[in-house]
């Protein structure tokens, strides 16, 4: 492979990559319905978790944290449900397949793409929590930078997780049940990170949380990649007859 | 043994050895676990603090790592599946896989019953959110998607390489979240229950391994049985023509 | 351009197509007819690179010296026309011809699309979404895609199937056109006209064996 | 370590070691039968006669 070929299989591949995710986005946003959807569903999960918990209780920040956390895991995986699902409707996988575009920058585009509409999701769902939960604790900027780069971790792991999964079941019957449970024991491992880490950074820090933080944040940051290396490897795989 | 005589004498000879021989290790492999098991409950004494519960010690950690052992075997001969250019090897290979993942399902929900049976007279608690008993139950949950994707894929070729795909994976999530619990708990509550009888004696060891080697014998005896009822039905539904 | 040597498809424990092998050179066209359920379809999902033979293997590549199996390594650029069409519905046409095209890297001159648009009935139809048109009329879209990607091969499924009269025209005037660019054509058709306009044809019927009913000794040696 | 109600062990710890023999017996059994009855299915079917290897 010479150096000539590798640059211009590295631009076609950038190329292809952009296509599929500007294709995507315009798909998305012929259908905002689906994305306005999601949110009112959230909302509604943020006027459940009171009306459950009581108001009094949700005083407390571990608990709003975790309503948070519960709230962004139902979020990510009903958004993830639709993530193949303009493509399926259309046949249009078909014709990306066949195309000489590589197998990969579906995928990847596919992840990039669910990643920027979750963590879209994740910033209104946090204005609205912040409100109806009386949440004091975001008091510094630097507060408020960590906890959002903490949901765009969790974004960035549950689209590439929901990808792999949805790229597994894409020839299996009874989707709807099987995204769910794979899903939720994969994902274990981010959600205790996340949720401790949130509780350290916003200043409920017991003593061993800050021996606790370093390891947290090498596991969130190493769970995305090996679930894109993954969809990276798996790609002609995944959509097989 | 399990076999009607007359069934017995029709089998081809490649296909019969191991049906016996099988059968006979499955006997014999469960008399030595009941012998196991009699030595557990009545042969050894009493602990120090925790009375006679303590036994159910034996039963809990060697069930617990058959349960591990037979995670890994599955994620193995998914690893094997997918190396192994030749269609029938890979289709037996494939069997091999979903077989341990059914045994890794089975023995962890053993794991996770007799974990609260014991958990509840000495912590008075049915569940206890320990890094093992954790994992165990984030295991099963893999389990059972693994086997509910198998269920609901009709597409042998596309199910053989997915299923070996799911298996690795859910193999290399076990470390994760076993390590992140117990990060985890230490964060929330430090240790308050008691740790497991560390000063264990030696005949208690003693007994502790050979009921390891009487359930992990019983295991493979298991395992093949099983096996071969996989490989024989998922053969008779491809020439039946169910793929 | 396109070989395979000895494939077999196989539905479970049925085989459909046992050990077919054939070569394809550039520009040449081929047509494949059999009664129904002889594998047709499947063969050119196996051919786009869709789907994987359960025996044998596809090379694809201009020589037979290197010839690979993956159709991207060779950046032979192959176009799948399925039997039903393959477009986003709530876009427009022009939208939808864009995407084929950046998926194919290529571009198109407008007036020679607006041309091709009246000529296959559609002038009408350029901005509005795909939804609107009628079977017959995505057909006739899918052809005008495929002559604007000029694929190196072209691999069509019922390209005729809900066509008209002067659709079946249209749809052998885009195939001349693309024959003059030495495009090679793989066709599952069960129009006469699509059939004899082809250059050879491949009866798939008589590939097929009966079902192998014993399990083989190495199987058995596995269970 | 206060008594912990050990009174009522024998419960806990018989019943686990039933509840495991119960398990592994089914499991087992069900083993078995599915093999036993794909066998004499394979069988009358004909799919095991000793043909030559196709």
């Amino acid at each position: 492979m010479n150096e000539f070929v590798v640059h211009s299989q590295l631009r076609w591949w950038v190329r292809s990559f952009l296509l599929v995710f500007k294709s995507s986005f315009r798909s998305f946003w012929i259908r905002k319905s689906f994305w306005f959807g999601i949110f009112v569903f959230s909302v509604c999960l943020l006027i459940l978790f009171p009306f459950a918990l009581g108001t009094e209780f949700i005083q407390k920040l571990p608990v709003q944290l975790g309503c948070f956390w519960a709230i962004m895991e139902f979020v990510a995986v009903v958004s993830l449900g639709q993530c193949f699902y303009f493509e399926y409707e259309a046949m249009m996988l078909d014709v990306f397949l066949t195309s000489p575009m590589p197998k990969s920058t579906l995928f990847i585009a596919k992840i990039a793409f669910l990643t920027v509409q979750i963590f879209s999701l994740s910033l209104f769902v946090f204005l609205f929590w912040s409100i109806l939960f009386h949440v004091q604790a975001i008091h510094s900027v630097t507060n408020l930078v960590c906890f959002l780069l903490l949901t765009f971790l969790f974004s960035v792991s549950s689209a590439s997780l929901g990808v792999v999964v949805h790229g597994l079941t894409s020839r299996s019957l009874a989707k709807e049940i099987l995204h769910p449970i794979l899903f939720f024991p994969f994902q274990t491992g981010v959600l205790l990170g996340v949720s401790s880490l949130s509780l350290s950074c916003l200043g409920f820090a017991p003593l061993s949380a800050v021996w606790g933080q370093a390891t947290w944040w090498t596991l969130l940051f190493v769970y995305p990649t090996i679930f894109i290396t993954l969809a990276f490897l798996l790609a002609p795989i995944f959509f097989e007859e | 043994m399990f076999l009607s005589k007359s069934l017995f004498q029709t089998l081809p000879k490649v296909v019969a050895k191991p049906v016996r021989f099988w059968d006979t290790f499955l006997l014999l492999s469960a008399l030595m676990q009941l012998f196991a098991w009699y030595f557990a409950l009545f042969l050894i004494g009493a602990d120090t603090d925790q009375g006679d519960v303590y036994r159910i010690l034996f039963v809990h950690v060697s069930v617990a790592w058959c349960a591990f052992f037979w995670f890994f075997a599955s994620a193995f001969f998914g690893l094997r599946v997918f190396f192994q250019r030749d269609q029938q090897k890979a289709k037996a290979h494939d069997f091999s896989s979903h077989t341990s993942m059914e045994m890794a399902l089975v023995f962890s929900s053993l794991v996770l019953m007799t974990g609260s049976f014991w958990g509840r007279p000495t912590w008075g608690v049915w569940w206890d959110w320990d890094p093992r008993l954790t994992s165990s139950l984030v295991l099963f949950l893999m389990g059972c998607g693994y086997l509910l994707l198998r269920y609901f894929t009709p597409q042998a070729s596309y199910r053989i390489k997915i299923s070996a795909i799911v298996s690795i994976i859910s193999s290399i999530n076990v470390p994760i979240v076993y390590y992140s619990v117990n990060l985890w708990r230490s964060v929330h509550q430090p240790q308050t229950f008691v740790q497991r009888t560390h000063n264990a004696s030696g005949d208690i060891q003693l007994v502790l391994l050979i009921n390891l080697m009487a359930t992990f014998l019983l295991s493979i005896a298991l395992y093949k049985v099983r096996r071969q009822s996989i490989s024989l039905q998922e053969t008779l539904q491809e020439f039946r023509g169910y793929q | 351009m396109i070989s395979c040597e000895s494939i077999s498809i196989q539905f479970g424990s049925e085989v459909v197509v046992e050990n077919l092998s054939f070569s394809l050179q550039k520009g040449s066209s081929l047509a494949l007819i059999g009664p129904n359920g002889c594998g047709k379809t499947s063969l050119l999902k196996i051919l786009a690179g869709l789907a994987r033979p359960s025996h044998g293997q596809v090379l694809y590549g201009t020589d037979t010296k290197n010839n690979h199996e993956n159709p991207l390594q060779k950046n032979l650029s192959c176009l799948y026309l399925s039997a039903l069409p393959a477009f986003f519905l709530d876009q427009s046409c022009l939208e939808n011809l864009n995407l084929y095209l950046s998926c194919y890297n290529k571009t198109y001159h407008i007036d020679y699309a607006r041309e091709l648009f009246s000529k296959a009935g559609l002038s009408k139809k350029m901005n509005s979404p795909v939804r609107t048109l009628s079977t017959g009329q995505k057909r006739k879209l899918t052809l005008i895609c495929a002559v604007l990607t000029l694929p190196d091969l072209l691999l069509a499924d019922e390209p005729s199937l809900g066509l008209d009269k002067n659709g079946v025209t249209f749809c052998l005037e885009i195939f001349n056109k693309l024959k003059e660019n030495n495009v090679s054509f793989i066709i599952a058709s069960h129009d006469d006209v699509i059939v004899k306009w082809c250059s050879d044809v491949l009866p798939l019927g008589s590939f097929s064996s009966q079902t192998r009913n014993a399990v083989p000794k190495k199987l058995m040696a596995i269970l | 370590m206060s008594d912990y109600g050990n009174s009522a062990w024998q419960w806990f710890v018989y019943g686990s070691y039933v509840f495991v023999a119960c398990v592994v017996v089914v499991f087992a059994i069900y083993a078995l039968k599915v093999r036993n009855s794909s066998l004499k299915s394979l069988l009358q079917e004909g799919f095991l006669e000793n043909k030559e290897d196709q």
